[in-house]
């Protein structure tokens, strides 16, 4: 168990303006990814966090210190808390160099002493040379790493980065990505990520928080959320495709399955306790784990749920092709396959092609019927 | 030419900037940051100069600094002479009438600098001094200085306000403005037109340099 | 209380008004949407009026439009009357002096049309004058209509320009704002006191639908 | 070949002040993709067609009547030309109902037969019974549609979207993706699409043109220009990972191969004609088409290509996992390989592990050599 007094814990709750239900752990040298739709609450827990805005009913500390507690009546100044900030506009002082910029992360010390340490910060974000440019004078990559430069400046107790890449263009997002990897190795500090980028969580978070109106749904490693989802809300959020509806069939712990009543089809899924036969549930699977049966040889997952169709669209992009079926004995929304082209290609798979599919056991995620508030949000923004 | 009306107008629009620049960026920042109740009521009494014709507004302060007023009363009590038709009365009716022309650009600078990029000065660790004279100040330059031209020429030429308040005693209240309108009166043209070509020469100069330095912050946004 | 003082007043403003808005609206279209060299010149031109002392104006006008100019020479074979010292004269002073207050609100109203919804009308299939109709003037009606109160309310409290261009003929030049001002110098506190609180109303109604315009503005935008 | 007389035939060329040199062509029925980074001159191009901005040379025509055309100086006003536009803000009109807004791009004909056909367009984007609400008491998807029902309204010659759906979370642009897709099954006429999103392009449109700093630097169908981009930077814009340098080493028309020496490896390819012994070559491959050797038995690619090298890095994403391969016989970039994440399990690649792989011989695609402008542009970037 990691050490209490070290990292970051927060709690925050309030009703208005914005509902907040939080609850977040960051350890040192870790990146905890907040993941939402836009006004889900990230950035009011960021800010919060920081001490740039009072949440009603909560706690930060960090590193054993109580930075807020509304309890008790704690509210540490901002300038006291040492956060490093990244605002997604980078918000750079615009009348200041790049050095300067970094400089008053520095505080107000000696002179001398603060400009070396600046430049030694540009250099750790390679913009050695440019100390001298205004920000309007920078493109948008060096402006981000000005203000990580200026963020790291404060010798932090915790780095808070806000969408730090939403407004740069693809390439030099990815080469941002690949910086903030090389640079956490160095730093020994919880680090927040606010993001509403799945692939950026999944690609940068050691832990992640799915937050949706104010609340947390789901925290944990993204791989493990996304494989085990808590619920539909959370499933849809981390961008499953295949959610649906069951009832559970049967109960059986002792071989490890728990069976579904699936439209006209029996599935057998890993067991998971907690139901009973004859609860509604709903369930997801990644859309890799349906495995396409091959037309000349049988392969080795043929015998766990086959499931036939046909297929109804394919949309490729890049190397992977997602492919639609339309279940013989399923109405309604279609059941989704991932895989590469050249499989595709191989196997003659195409629109309108019937094709038999097998849907990996252990891979099923079975999880308490939600009423789906997803489908009313839906129709209501149609 | 007078110049003692010339050289009254210089003293009086220096003294109104020197006291309106630093209450001006007080009642700026605090107007273009805060919301409140009666926000908008704020905002509407000190557009009032605004509109307010320069007469209604004189005759207001005449009433209330009158020596019948209580105001009037208490700083002839302790000054020994009457506020109005004096150059201290004529200070603070230049003050109040130029309120909005000082905080009305200085509002909009304010406005202009992001609660994001003055979070970020608290996230480096500034005071609140530190972050008014390091990054507030900086770059609400232009509007401060569109503030500070605006007020000069406006004290200099006030009219209806100064002939209400001050009167026309020489040398005490007949500022320039005043002095031309006499000039006029007195079918002196040749004296009213050298005056008139001196304020117009003030007047060009405080209008380039608002413009300039409202382009250059355009620029160095761009 | 001077009644025909008031009642002229309030036709100098309804005349002003009447012809500043529309001539205001062109000129504010063109402002906020054409780029131009010279463009920065035409601005600072413009707001001439808002800095330049009402007395330099008005002497300025005395002498443009007097008896001697080419200008008031051609009015005076025309109309068999001299353009100063009648309403006439006044009506234009007034509206060169009420430019900048009729122009900016208007200018920076049309400003906040972006490209993208002018285009959109385009692309609809508009004429221009369908646009104007339809789309610009309606999204710039709170600042048409702060235009419209502030030149109603400055033109009826403007006092230096309308003294020296006007005189204070009784009927035909003495607005509110100059009576005022003679019976203050008469001591006639208690009709200057009438006039001054008419005025004070009629300032605080201009100020009031202003802001009500812009805050409908603000509400429909959020 | 498709009736010239219909469809959309742009060409333009300017020097300043953005500099554009672009050719267009989209058929009835069509959807054609822009695609390119910001300030690659794609809206302008839109703002051009639609008559809202002058280009200095070139020429527009559609559906056989010239719209533009600086020889002849022939400019048809915007209102003439009748396009349907989506803005990238919707740039709807804020004090108009959704009604009133689609009733404005019906003209100004009679008012009750103008309000009918508006109600039928929002009932065709779905929008019955909103028709009383202002812009502002929708959602970003839903504006969306009003824009689209207020663009069709005008029967529009031709269709341009300018990122209509960047201004949308993800889930509600899935949803945006599909409806267009349904829609445009009814639209007898060309739809140009302006986005900066890759997926985007590829998933929606039928032709894809790449612009770069305002110049078209192909056009074709999305997966040929994806397979068989025409230079590096073509292949950097549609993200390929493996883009390499490398010399011809033999011409074997006879036998359909092009042999390669990259690093101290030599390569077969598919026959690429117009190159010579000798000559530097750009080459790339999708990740995809990178093949993993099994460790336990043969498979059918393993004589193509066999490349080995070391595990450096895995990036999983989704189902998919993305393996850089520091390749043994040569030093720098790291070779890319996808695959579902499965396959990667079963077949235990993991970082440090050595690997065999496969390139597979007709998926590599050799471009002429360009003097790479990219590296320069990413170190200034960095």
């Amino acid at each position: 168990m990691a050490d209490r007094s070290k990292g970051l814990d927060v709690s925050l709750e309030q009703d208005a303006p914005i509902p907040l239900n939080a609850r977040l752990r960051c350890e040192p040298g870790q990146v905890l990814a907040l993941v939402g739709p836009s006004g889900s609450g990230k950035s009011t827990i960021l800010s919060a966090i920081a001490g740039l805005r009072n949440i009603a009913n909560g706690r930060i500390s960090c590193n054993g210190s109580v930075w807020y507690d509304s309890a008790k009546h704690i509210n540490m100044a901002t300038r006291l808390r040492r956060v490093g900030f990244v605002f997604q506009s980078y918000a750079l002082f615009p009348h200041l160099s790049a050095l300067a910029n970094v400089m008053e992360g520095l505080g107000s010390g000696y002179r001398g002493s603060r400009e070396n340490r600046a430049r030694e910060l540009l250099e750790l974000v390679r913009l050695g040379g440019l100390e001298a440019r205004r920000p309007s004078e920078l493109s948008g990559g060096q402006q981000q790493r000005v203000a990580v430069a200026r963020a790291l400046a404060r010798d932090p107790n915790v780095l808070l980065l806000d969408e730090p890449f939403s407004s740069v263009d693809r390439v030099t997002r990815q080469r941002l990505h690949r910086e903030l990897g090389h640079l956490r190795g160095e730093l020994q500090m919880p680090i927040v990520l606010v993001t509403h980028d799945l692939e950026e969580a999944v690609q940068l978070g050691d832990r992640m928080s799915i937050l949706h109106r104010g609340h947390t749904l789901q925290e944990g490693a993204p791989r493990d959320i996304m494989a085990r989802p808590a619920n539909r809300e959370v499933a849809r959020l981390v961008d499953l495709k295949n959610i649906f509806q069951a009832r559970i069939a049967a109960q059986r712990p002792g071989a490890g399955i728990t069976a579904l009543v699936w439209g006209s089809t029996t599935l057998e899924a890993g067991y998971a306790p907690g139901f009973a036969a004859g609860d509604l549930v709903d369930w997801v699977i990644p859309s890799g784990r349906v495995i396409l049966h091959r037309r000349r040889r049988p392969s080795r997952g043929i015998r766990e749920n086959p499931v036939r169709g046909r297929v109804e669209s394919m949309v490729a992009l890049g190397d992977t092709v997602t492919v639609a079926i339309k279940v013989d004995s399923l109405d309604g929304y279609p059941l989704f396959m991932s895989m590469p082209v050249h499989a595709a290609e191989r196997n003659s798979v195409a629109p309108g092609e019937r094709v038999g599919v097998s849907l990996i056991r252990d891979d099923i995620h079975i999880m308490p019927a939600q009423q789906s508030e997803t489908r009313d949000d839906a129709s209501a923004d149609i | 030419m007078d110049w003692t009306a010339f050289l009254l107008s210089l003293k009086l629009a220096a003294w109104t900037v020197a006291i309106l620049l630093p209450l001006g960026i007080f009642i700026a920042r605090h107007l273009a940051w805060r919301r409140y109740p009666g926000k908008a009521f704020v905002e509407a009494a000190l557009a009032l100069p605004l509109v307010l014709p320069p007469t209604v507004l004189g005759y207001y302060l005449l009433v209330g600094l009158g020596r019948a007023s209580p105001i009037g009363q208490v700083y002839e009590n302790i000054f020994g002479a009457p506020l109005v038709f004096t150059f201290e009365g004529l200070l603070i009716a230049s003050i109040i009438f130029n309120l909005p022309f000082a905080v009305q650009p200085m509002q909009r600078a304010f406005e202009t600098i992001s609660q994001e990029i003055r979070d970020a000065a608290s996230c480096c660790g500034m005071t609140s001094w530190r972050k008014l004279w390091r990054i507030e100040l900086p770059l609400a330059w232009p509007g401060i200085m569109t503030a500070f031209v605006l007020t000069f020429a406006h004290t200099i030429g006030e009219f209806g306000v100064v002939l209400m308040v001050g009167g026309s005693i020489p040398g005490e209240t007949r500022t320039a403005a005043i002095a031309i309108y006499d000039r006029v009166q007195a079918f002196d043209n040749a004296a009213a037109g050298a005056m008139s070509a001196m304020l117009l020469v003030i007047s060009l100069i405080a209008i380039g340099i608002a413009n300039l330095a409202t382009s250059r912050a355009g620029a160095r946004r761009g």
